[in-house]
């Protein structure tokens, strides 16, 4: 099998999707990385659920400011056109569609665009944040996954087993392996990882790739 | 990012006929003037936009602003909570003939519908106007004992309001009793033109103390010396100017 | 029958109910006099739909900011304390049972408490504005007005025949001979001007008035 | 008019058994920690308040603040969006073992649950958790086509918060991102007590920057250099303070 994408590879490829003056909102942990890889002259403003709009990178260690973190309680930093607004103006952002585009992680995602990302089932402690605002508020809902889990069981499903967040809400997902949009309820394949054979891709998803004609070489720089 | 508009033709170019428009505003604080005279040149000039359905506290004062906007012919209907003014002469006339429709709206569900436009909640329950002519046909719920009336969002494809600073990116703040409607007004509009009366660079206007954040603004115009609605009437001013 | 107080003297009364700190909106017109009669060592902080809370009197003629006005669009003051926000902000405070007082103007008044206040009838142009949001928001909701209307009618009514403002709503009327509480669907009469006797008031009012054991006199200072 | 509370025990006297208290903070940033441990001294000293339920975006980390409240047994029921953090044993071990109930509400609805309380509007519609588990029971509604939850107003005996610059007449700003849900629990609670780093008199603070107006503000308490709880844990504190 192919070498499979890193997930600062994947990160890499969907920031290539973001386009200059994008409102974006990146998932707690591994989406978080999409920020690091804006093509040059495109800028996206970045927005948090906590109530910053606009904020920069993560400040030097020690330099930390904790009344200046993200959703992800990590440590960020101010920018020029940075702007401060409580929870109800900051969700009226994400509810009310004034968000490009948001970036979340997948536990599954359906091929008619279910995503299942908030509970891994009835044991442990349950814990939603915003990903359920934001899969009904954002103009357009990316995934960025591996390709399976880590025993190898398909992510992109026929049916989420696992409780969702949203229904139908994904449009397009970034995985290890390739890029698919989800269209009139079906997997429609974008691109692939060169090395990697239709027949392969397919055995590890778990419902039919639509096929186009064209199918473009899913290729990034190296990043580990 | 760069949201500054280069003149006030320009920025009102996009509004079409039948287009809803959100104007901020309560009386004349915070009215839009130059926006609004800039759309009359425009229908001067072509004679569009016509049969624009208004979104306004109130339907004018004398004969400039929103009561040009409404004597020039160009508006099919206002939704406002108080048509009432010192001199409402323009929508009262008008109105009595049945030459433009008016939808009444109490005042705090004006706002809540606006906001929620643009907070993407399609409706809500309040307590007002329960039991009231202006509740005629609309859903009600009983919560905890006491009813409320169910209101829709109001949503708009404009909305041309004025604030004090904007930055290049959007962001805003307003001048005292100005703000008004039109913090409100941008989040429910797919497109928010505003006038500012000083237009900085980003980083310009104090994080902390941003009013409208500039994702909620599509396009910025500089107005250094805006006229205002108060001033002009008691001038009497008519705009167009009358020869 | 004995002499009226003035618009101004019931304004004074009305005032005189006003706890110190109280929250207060008052309606556009003749309510907006009941400012000017704060009692000695108690000071209302005064709110305007137009989104500002603790404003102050009038400016002198030619020191207007009309970016500074009241609902009633005259001009007024800053004061220490003074805080802008926006109409939904503004709405909160009313719809959400923050302001401790509302004083309205009436067309009438029923026995239940309804409130007519905005409409005269299907002719003329409507208008409504803040006072349908106030009579369900402020915690206590009280009318100032003329006992009778010009041409001598009562105001104080057994159901209202114009269209209503709220239902139920007003709890006290300050009028021009009376003050009056609503009580489980009654008037009842707590102070008369004491030149004015009960039968009077009575055949002045369109209602049963409930005359509790103790009526106090309705004094007021000499204002017109 | 003088909202001002001379400590930290008096401005929490008042929060009784089975309370529903609303605490600021998103994370630690915000947190009131130091009227949340005059609460704790409180249960200390009386065995009061117990059996709360509170309102918070999370469940506490550590061994202070919220995470120290549930420790000292005090907290009945949490209404939150994400109880996970750094170290969420506290909640974590009481919740697996059945000591506390969990209300999991998304985050954005949690938000507008405790604006809609604040602004009288007993229940309102959004899309999110359509369809999902977190749906369950509750009314559903179809406007334009598309499906909506309804969900109720959440509302609070007590509000306990943390602001940046307090007048005496309890008009508040804050510090960045502290500000998060603050403003919000300010208007739907019955009484708010804010701890404010620095305290002026009226007119100390500009009109146009007051994030919370007074109207909302029951109580003002000066903490000059208030405890941030990142740093706390980083410390590996514990509150009470381990002999």
């Amino acid at each position: 099998m192919a070498t499979k994408l890193t997930p600062t590879q994947i990160a890499w490829r969907a920031a290539q999707d973001i386009e200059d003056g994008a409102y974006v909102n990146l998932g707690i942990g591994f989406p978080e990385m999409v920020a690091r890889f804006q093509p040059p002259g495109r800028e996206a403003i970045f927005h948090t659920e906590n109530g910053i709009l606009g904020f920069g990178e993560a400040p030097a260690p020690g330099e930390e400011d904790w009344d200046l973190i993200n959703a992800g309680k990590k440590a960020v930093t101010l920018k020029p056109g940075t702007a401060f607004f409580h929870h109800a103006d900051s969700f009226a952002m994400v509810r009310g569609g004034h968000l490009d585009v948001a970036i979340l992680g997948a536990y599954e995602v359906a091929e008619n665009g279910d995503l299942a990302n908030w509970s891994t089932g009835p044991k442990g402690v349950p814990a939603v944040g915003g990903a359920m605002d934001l899969v009904h508020g954002a103009k357009r809902v990316a995934v960025i996954t591996d390709h399976v889990t880590r025993d190898n069981r398909p992510k992109l499903v026929k049916t989420c087993s696992l409780p969702l967040t949203g229904v139908g809400c994904v449009t397009r997902v970034y995985s290890s392996l390739a890029v698919i949009d989800i269209e009139n309820g079906r997997f429609v394949l974008r691109e692939k990882l060169p090395a990697l054979s239709l027949d392969e891709l397919q055995s590890l998803t778990g419902a039919d790739l639509v096929i186009p004609d064209a199918v473009a070489d899913l290729v990034t720089p190296e990043l580990t | 990012m760069d949201k500054t508009i280069p003149d006030l033709a320009t920025a009102v170019s996009g509004i079409e006929d039948g287009m809803t428009v959100m104007i901020g505003g309560f009386g004349g604080s915070g009215a839009p003037i130059e926006l609004i005279h800039a759309l009359i040149d425009r229908h001067v000039r072509t004679g569009h936009p016509t049969g624009l359905t208004v979104v306004n506290n109130n339907a004018g004062n004398g004969h400039v602003g929103l009561a040009a906007l409404i004597e020039q012919g160009m508006v099919g209907k206002l939704i406002c909570s108080f048509p009432r003014s010192a001199d409402p002469k323009v929508f009262t006339d008008l109105y009595l003939a049945g030459g433009i429709e008016l939808e009444l709206v109490p005042q705090g569900t004006l706002a809540e519908r606006i906001r929620a436009g643009g907070a993407g909640i399609p409706a809500f329950y309040t307590p007002t106007s329960f039991g009231t002519d202006l509740a005629k046909g609309k859903p009600v719920e009983e919560f905890e004992g006491r009813s409320y009336v169910q209101e829709r969002w109001l949503k708009a494809d404009y909305a041309l309001i004025k604030a004090d600073t904007g930055d290049t990116m959007g962001n805003l703040t307003f001048r005292m009793a100005a703000r008004n409607f039109a913090p409100l007004m941008a989040t429910a509009a797919a497109h928010t033109i505003v006038q500012v009366t000083r237009l900085v660079e980003a980083g310009g206007i104090d994080p902390e103390v941003v009013v409208t954040p500039g994702i909620f603004v599509q396009g910025v115009v500089e107005v250094p010396d805006p006229a205002q609605e108060e001033v002009l009437n008691r001038a009497d001013a008519h705009y167009p100017e009358v020869a």
